[in-house]
């Protein structure tokens, strides 16, 4: 896909995110501090008016970053470095790229999750959003081809990734303390992650559906 | 659910509460405070033409801290975020690059995975602007990790005595690596713990931050209803007060003889009459410790929102951090 | 029954609660105030030889009022009751003498029946020993009384603009008279009116003074929880504030160009947040009307226990009024 | 009666009143600021330390105003001032007597009302301790004889004084901003100032009983 179809794709994403607050709130109320759907909310409020009609983009790449910088600077909180991170260092690995195809978009999430190991430490099995990165990121690897061929199953693998947050304990950020009583809930960031590549599939398949 | 009652506030539109509170706050401070274009910052209207610059911020949520620590004497600045969200570092950003006077700014924060994300991506940017920066934690939060982990505990009310000596070593030495030793060892020297009663709330989602039972309390409560160490029935004032200390006096290892700061702050909803009960037994117990009160505080200086409970801090002096403790200084939240 | 909740405090013995808090209020404040000998009574440390004295005082449970203002620029001594209960006259007289330098002392508290008595007798019992004192009610609640029945109205958070110039009075004339009379025209220019979301309580019968509904709010309500002048449906911040500030300015005539102070004070558990909302439409609704700020003060400056809510106070100025008012003060709850 | 044997009725008064607390406060709660039990509790304690073993008091006018000091001294608030005044200013009247006979009691009560009076500025009507008190003065004024053949007689009529102050609205104290919501509650003075005297009245008569 190009970069205006990706624009497409972004927004609709964007918007489902935006609605999608309720459920993010109610799960960071129970590991952590309630505000990470306000969070994402916030962020991707400021991605929908970035995304306006005047907006066009040279190119994947920079509308992945200019998403990335609009999080990093609209969200504030842990997610909003993490999620402006993943975007921004995905972004960067695939400057230029005209076509968002499985490859570059592996190398994005690849990149992506590499800058955020650097940014916040946390491993994989820290029950964070890691979790349903790397599923996702580990799966794209061996994939090629067409985005809309492969993007509901790479979605699949990050909501995995997200359900085995429930088996974890959290190490880091505001569930740590909570230890073993994190158990049983999922990481708040990782449904957002786990959200943000299922709501790219469902516009994706939609579009090739309408076509 | 033990409490199904709301949230009972009066605010305007629950998504703007960070950003009209801050209005506020710099009506209120006009002579004193100015902010940035646009964002949630604050900064001194009578900064120096030279110093080095002290940064503070944080999640809104905790007024007056951090805004409310702004002036002479203590921050130069502060760069908000929403409630109970580290700022942005544009927002970081642009606040160090208003105080840098080009002798560099030292961030003073508390140690939550948000703010440090955000602090450690503005050091950077401000990095490729050539403005030097220093990053130091305050993690005083005793019941939030064990000693040998001191670097995963959580920031509480120990940001104001942080902040205070960080001010006046800033106003008193020239030197960024001066400022920055005694600080760090001002922060070294701080402990707090809290009592929590009943949970805070987050404004925008109008719902409280965690449930107790009408008859519990929870020891070593977080200021976002991180869970602490212990839930218990509730006990009288002198007891609860032994306890916290306690939790101090283990952590940290204090001599007959030393001298201590002592702040009892209010998590919120706590009334004045049981932060003053909780002062007396803390005096008493100090004194049974041998451990010299040189200055206590008592009241709304680092919140959670309407949490009902307090924390108590001690900042252990040494000379140097004594003298520094005993300039004056001059902000919304803290005169001296 | 809307509400049957119980308070939940940290305290001792609940007999002991105004004791107690004193003695915790002295200990963190051994340096600047010193209590007179087995009386709830607090004096400044640093008492001239030869001035006229400032006498404040009233029941307890209102912290930081009264003893959170003695101090330099401020009241001389506190004498203190029990929760809601004015001080008795031996307390008052006992004080009286103890801070009476041979200039007579001027006796400052709000206007309520018991006050009234207990420190008319006090100042009777003087009257024997040959001190002379004066009495300065203060009347600035809006909500309780008609304006042609002023003297029947109740003392809010007025009490500490009418203190702030009493005191400044009082360390720079030396008449009696003088200070007198710039100290009741500043206790003419106070007005003040409050709204209530939820109840205070009476820590020696656990439980709250009134009942309120989860949605409504109450306009007017007085410190000890007497009734308002309206029971409304909760609104948001900004149209209560302007409710507020409308009926202190159908009371008292402004003109445009007027200077005023302005005081933001929470009756308890509000949040730092909502004040500073406050604070913000407040400021809008002033300039709106022409009335310029000359000083904010926002936060606990008189409290009724854990009643959530906040009182508006405008002090409005004159030229001598504020300078008095710029001089500065020191005190636990108050400095300048 | 004499001084020794009041010290006994007066000592009963006081353990009966504190007892009274959740009653006084519960009326407090109702119309006032719900400190009136409290009040009167802490100054009936003192009383009671007064009265102890090694007390000895010349007449009864000087007991009274023992007790009448150590209220006024100890309880502050509307009813310290109040009550204390009573006992005060009743017995500067009766100074000197030995023995206190309904005349006696008559200028006791006479004399402390119009202390009150003086004190405190309210009427008969405005709902205060004051309509209680009144009526019993305004009935003892035409008795004589000893207190034990009349005392019955006043308390009751002081209690409907009290009662009285059911249909009265509140221009005084705390229960002044009321207004007409006072109507249908007891006034709480009132009801310790009819308590007071219906507590004389139980003692002197079980006194007679036994004797
Ligand atoms: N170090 C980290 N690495 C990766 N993700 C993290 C890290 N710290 C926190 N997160 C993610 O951020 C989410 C919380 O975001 P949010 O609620 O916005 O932040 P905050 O903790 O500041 O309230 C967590 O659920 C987790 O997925
Ligand atoms: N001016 C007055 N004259 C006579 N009695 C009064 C007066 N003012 C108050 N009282 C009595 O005092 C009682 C209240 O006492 P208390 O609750 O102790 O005082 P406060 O109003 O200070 O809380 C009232 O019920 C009333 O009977
Ligand atoms: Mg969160
Ligand atoms: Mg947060
Ligand atoms: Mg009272
Ligand atoms: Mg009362």
């Amino acid at each position: 896909m190009n970069a205006s179809q990706l624009k497409l794709t972004m927004a609709f994403v964007a918007r489902e995110m935006v609605a999608s607050e309720p459920l993010l709130t109610k799960a960071d109320q129970v590991i952590g501090d309630g505000d990470h759907g306000i969070g994402m909310e916030r962020g991707f409020n400021a991605v929908i008016e970035l995304l306006d009609d005047n907006y066009q983009a040279e190119d994947v790449s920079v509308l992945m970053k200019d998403i990335g910088t609009t999080m990093m600077s609209t969200m504030g909180g842990a997610s909003g470095a993490i999620f402006g991170t993943l975007f921004r260092a995905g972004a960067k690995q695939i400057k230029g790229a005209q076509n968002l195809d499985t490859e570059t978009f592996h190398h994005f999430l690849a990149a992506g999750l590499a800058g955020v190991y650097k940014r916040g430490g946390a491993k994989p099995g820290d029950k964070t959003m890691i979790d349903a990165l790397v599923a996702a990121v580990d799966y794209s690897k061996d994939l090629s081809g067409a985005l809309e061929n492969n993007i509901e199953d790479i979605a699949v693998i990050a909501q995995q990734g997200l359900e085995a947050t429930k088996d974890m304990i959290a190490t880091t950020g505001k569930a740590k303390t909570l230890g073993e009583r994190s158990l049983g809930h999922p990481d708040p960031g990782a449904i957002s992650m786990a959200l943000i590549i299922a709501f790219m599939s469902q516009h994706i398949n939609q579009q090739v559906a309408v076509a | 659910m033990v409490n199904i009652r709301k949230p009972k506030k009066l605010i305007n539109n629950r998504m703007d509460v960070a950003k009209e509170q801050f209005e506020g706050l710099i009506a209120a401070n006009k002579n004193t405070l100015k902010a940035l274009p646009k964002i949630t910052a604050a900064i001194r209207n009578d900064m120096p033409a030279q110093k080095v610059a002290i940064l503070t911020g944080g999640g809104s949520g905790h007024e007056p801290l951090f805004a409310g620590y702004v002036g002479q004497g203590l921050a130069d600045a502060a760069a908000l975020g929403d409630i109970f969200a580290a700022p942005a570092p544009n927002v970081i950003l642009q606040t160090t690059e208003a105080i840098d006077t080009g002798k560099g700014v030292i961030y003073i924060y508390g140690n939550y995975a948000g703010d440090n994300m955000n602090f450690d991506i503005a050091s950077e940017l401000a990095d490729d602007d050539d403005i030097k920066t220093h990053t130091i934690r305050v993690w005083d939060d005793v019941a939030s990790a064990p000693l040998d982990k001191i670097e995963e505990r959580r920031g509480v009310a120990g940001d104001l005595y942080v902040l205070k000596i960080a001010g006046a070593a800033s106003e008193k030495y020239d030197d960024f690596d001066e400022i920055v030793a005694v600080t760090e060892r001002a922060r070294d020297n701080t402990r707090s713990i809290g009592v929590a009663l009943s949970a805070g709330s987050v404004p925008q989602t109008n719902t409280f931050t965690f449930q107790l039972p009408d008859d519990e309390m929870e020891i070593g409560m977080g200021l976002h209803g991180e869970p602490g160490v212990s839930r218990e029935k509730m006990q009288p004032a002198d007891a609860v007060v032994d306890t916290l200390i306690n939790h101090i006096i283990e952590d940290f290892k204090y001599q007959s003889g030393d001298e201590v700061c002592l702040l009892i702050n209010n998590l919120g909803a706590s009334t004045y009459m049981e932060l003053l009960i909780a002062s007396r037994r803390a005096h008493q117990k100090l004194e049974e410790l041998g451990i010299l009160v040189h200055d206590t505080l008592v009241g709304n200086y680092c919140t959670s929102q309407e949490m009902s409970g307090y924390s108590i801090t001690l900042l252990k002096l040494d000379d140097e951090i004594k003298q520094l403790y005993n300039q004056p200084c001059n902000s919304f939240a803290l005169r001296k």
